[in-house]
């Protein structure tokens, strides 16, 4: 049989379902010889529809997929339950609003996949239909995975900082309530943006201090703390944790000295103590050879209950130099006694740990696994654990491999 | 005439992206465009047993021997003999309702699959949810009736997300339709 | 200590990477307080650079990655050596120039990701370099993985044939040494694109039949054959076996009957074998609980070794409606002789199947396993077979679970 | 006065992109940055060991102690000592080459290996090769001296393609610069 191809529909001003429809129809199937409406179905058709979700929970957990698989899950740490999944590609980074409103994710794409332009912009989703709302645009972004202090908010949501290296070291402010790019300015030595009421920012800097950025006046001042660490022999690890509610952030360094710091218009430390000091273990040690328990984690090593003020640790035994490497056991820091008041063994080696700020708080682990797909972020399994007891909630498989976020 | 048996692709779809006129409007709408084109091949659909369906056990596949109707989070949940993807009941949505942010694909592939509990056969329209990033949980992968991409709308392997915004795959529903 | 952010470098007109020197040198690392140039290195600095690809060989295999990670990548079958990635995206389809000088892949990409102007193109990558070259820019594209047949090139490599879906069934033709889109025509119940010499492209129809379609004139002329098989009862798999030097189609059904099809301005199915019987076997069949060897396979269930007339499929046991069941044998059809003369048994249910077109040929298979990643792309085993000994040559884990392809 | 030393940062690199001038006047051209910007903190570098180096099995660390020289497609290679990621020499490259279609990186991080076969420590530039899909062969995580985003070239979390057409990160190379 033969047949032209220039064969336009007459219907050609109707939707592509029925385009489809038509299509489909002229290319043979899906049609029967019996006539149309031959009997009602004896059942009444679905309704297609889209599920919408709460308004975000204390015990929710947002877990990254990790480097090869975009998307960032929620769960309900209190069933275990996926929830849903918010579009945050590898290499993005998630803010959540307070308010409880939006998401939003600073992320960067080429028009092309791998070739054309760059651009590097701020998506805003509601937090309910997680549909999107809009992009901000802006001049760039840091690309690394696994850091909660590269997109952060004021504690009012109204304004989000994104950390971007180009490779100068600089720092974009959003008016999320605008959906505007206000400016960017230069920060040289310091990244890990933290939010520092009433100032603006804080971050940590290179010469082992602590910066205060004061964004209150129409030139951006920076003001940098005494020194207190070292920045490249016993680093603090970028996933700080701060405290709104007191405006200090909580740190650790390799070797496991824990400190505080005030933040304000000049940032101060406090003298840290050591964990394994504070667990009856002598200190740990920058030396080759010397076998003590360290903290690590591929990306995110520590997490911070801020009502009780315990700071959850991943602990592995080894030797310097072994940061990325994931926990076998969670010590439980009492920040005010400075002592550790429990150690829980875990198992699979997590590296990212996180707590939810219930009063009855769980914490949230992720393991890569040693299975196929390692290092791939598949294989990564998810824990929930009571951190009163230590019981095991919930696990869940195949959840991925990357950054654990809760509400700030 | 043949006439276009709307149920195929889901005639409550049909009528919506028709502006929500009757089914008997849509019919006629299509019908044109049938009618229009006398030059091209419109054959009777075979559909696998649809003029004397024989729903014994001896005539069942191996899927719908084993299918179940309790979980519809398992590949062997009666209406996904024919699915291929993840299931969107694992990831934040329901049998026929897309996890949020993702949107129902208008159109779709079906199956015919026999529900256990009544031995009846149903059509099912297994519709993508579009716009998102592979869920890549429950992957399933049915193969009951399903064909190649000529025959389009029974082939399980395309990416079904037309009209949609975008056209990523993220998960897939398997919605009722009626009676087979 | 506090400073200014607002400083300006002087030497803004430096390139990024002496800024980047400048930054991070302000922002206090890498810097010594010895003099520099106090003593020349003790080793020569190596320099970086960018290897080259050879023309591509018979003996090579082009295994996309599958549906989560990008990339096909290409393996030398007579070493067993990873070689290089061609840059085809989830999804997109990889075309080889004829002439071993380009690799041409058809994609699709959405300005921002998941969002923004959706673009459909042919990438041209140089085959010794696999820099990109640039786009075709085109109307769209099926979206749809693991076909061989949505992008096909003319046999003298100048012409690109893209299938398109929109779901309106057409067909894009690129003039790829223009490097052009030329025109789509539509071809309504028809898809599978096989190159037909002289006359244009031949497809499959969903009434059973094979198009030509004439492209030599102004008009788009289809001509199909007779109905000979029923694309619903008993379809053909998709990824038909073409013979350039013949011009003739080799298919398999679901059952198992193989046909042959000469093509040109109008084509003729063969009478089919059932290739159970010529395995002395009692033929496959469409009804329920009838247990035998049927064909199958994800993607890619038969290669066609096109020099010695020999098809190798992959066969299961089971019933009908199997079609997508990896092999757990590979049974060798001498087509001339209607004969399975060798049936060989396999390990890990592979679901593709290809063979390279040397005179001692090689037959490669994907197989994506059971453990951790399954589903995912990313657990996929690639093997090479001697075809002649059944011989295993070489096995690579984690190599992705997506089409193969040899040269054309 | 505290002069820049262009090892860390692959000299040869940062020759290539002032477009060929000597290594002294390329020194110069940094140095004027340094001289011009007094009020930031210039702080000696404390690279492990850079004063007194002791090779001592006693001074190795963990990765240095098991280091071997022999194969370069596996984590356990001396030059990995502080790598992170998918090893070019698995995917068509070599130790200082990336696969064909990838771009090195012009700047990259820094770490300080020792080769076990003379026990000195070398400065390695781990220079990413950029604009292709993620490799994802050999992935390895080496953390000899490596540290936080806020000393960038010490960090191997970072995506180090700048100056390249497309950031993709593809795969790692460990380029030997010279004698730590």
């Amino acid at each position: 049989m033969k047949s032209a191809a220039q064969f336009q529909f007459p219907g050609s001003g109707l939707s592509a379902a029925v385009r489809l429809a038509c299509a489909t129809a002229l290319g043979a199937l899906a049609l029967t010889a019996t006539p149309a409406l031959a009997g009602p179905a004896s059942v009444e058709p679905e309704e297609s529809g889209t599920t919408t979700l709460a308004a975000p929970k204390p015990s929710w957990a947002y877990l990254s997929r990790g480097f090869v698989l975009p998307g960032t899950a929620i769960y309900d740490t209190s069933t275990g339950k996926y929830l849903a999944q918010i579009e945050v590609p590898i290499l993005g980074d998630l803010a959540i609003d307070p308010e409880g409103k939006h998401y939003y994710v600073a992320e960067t794409a080429w028009t092309r996949r791998l070739h054309g332009t760059r651009q590097d912009y701020v998506s805003v989703y509601d937090a309910a239909t997680l549909k999107l709302e809009g992009d901000i645009d802006m001049p760039g972004r840091m690309l690394v995975g696994g850091r909660e202090h590269n997109f952060v908010l004021s504690a009012d949501g109204k304004t989000g900082y994104v950390y971007n290296f180009s490779p100068v070291s600089s720092v974009n402010i959003l008016d999320l309530a605008k959906r505007k790019f206000v400016k960017s300015f230069e920060l040289p030595g310091c990244a890990d943006l933290i939010p520092n009421t009433a100032v603006g920012l804080a971050a940590l800097c290179s010469d082992g201090s602590i910066a205060a950025i004061n964004l209150t006046g129409g030139k951006v001042d920076i003001t940098r703390s005494e020194p207190f660490f070292s920045a490249t022999a016993d680093p603090i690890f970028d996933n700080v944790q701060y405290d709104k509610a007191k405006n200090e952030v909580v740190m650790i360094t390799y070797t496991g000295l824990i400190y505080t710091a005030k933040l304000g218009a000049k940032p101060t430390a406090s003298t840290p103590f050591s964990i394994q000091e504070a667990a009856g273990l002598r200190k740990g040690e920058t030396k080759p050879l010397d076998l003590n328990w360290y903290p690590g984690g591929r990306d995110q090593p520590i997490a911070l209950h801020r009502a009780s003020g315990h700071l959850y640790v991943l602990m592995h035994k080894g030797e310097f130099w072994s940061q990325k490497n994931g926990g076998e056991e969670i010590w439980d820091v009492d920040l005010a006694a400075h002592k550790v008041v429990k150690r829980m063994v875990i198992k699979g080696h997590p590296s990212v740990i996180n707590v939810t700020q219930e009063s009855a708080p769980k914490l949230t682990l992720v393991a890569e696994g040693d299975g196929d797909g390692e290092g791939a972020g598949l294989a990564g399994t998810f824990t929930v654990i009571d951190a009163a007891t230590g019981e095991i909630k919930h696990t869940v498989s195949d959840a991925g491999s990357g950054l654990i976020q809760t509400l700030p | 005439m043949t006439i276009f048996n709307a149920d195929s692709f889901g005639e409550k779809v049909l009528r919506r992206f028709a502006g929500g006129t009757s089914r008997r409007g849509m019919l006629a709408r299509i019908g044109v465009a049938l009618v229009a084109a006398p030059v091209f091949p419109v054959l009777p659909v075979s559909r696998a047993s649809a003029a004397k369906p024989d729903r014994s056990p001896e005539a069942k596949t191996v899927f719908a021997r084993t299918a179940q109707t309790t979980d519809d989070t398992k590949c062997t949940y009666w209406r996904y003999c024919a699915i291929d993807g993840a299931l969107c009941t694992c990831s934040g949505g329901g049998i026929h309702s897309c996890p949020p942010g993702a949107e129902p694909s208008p159109v779709s592939w079906v199956g015919t699959c026999i529900n256990p509990d009544d031995g009846k056969a149903y059509l099912i329209a297994y519709r993508d949810c579009c716009g998102k990033s592979f869920a890549n949980k429950c992957n399933c992968d049915g193969a009951d009736r399903e064909t190649q991409i000529y025959t389009q709308q029974l082939n399980n392997d395309i990416i079904w997300c037309f009209g949609v915004k975008n056209m990523e795959y993220h998960c897939s529903t398997a919605v009722l339709v009626g009676a087979a």
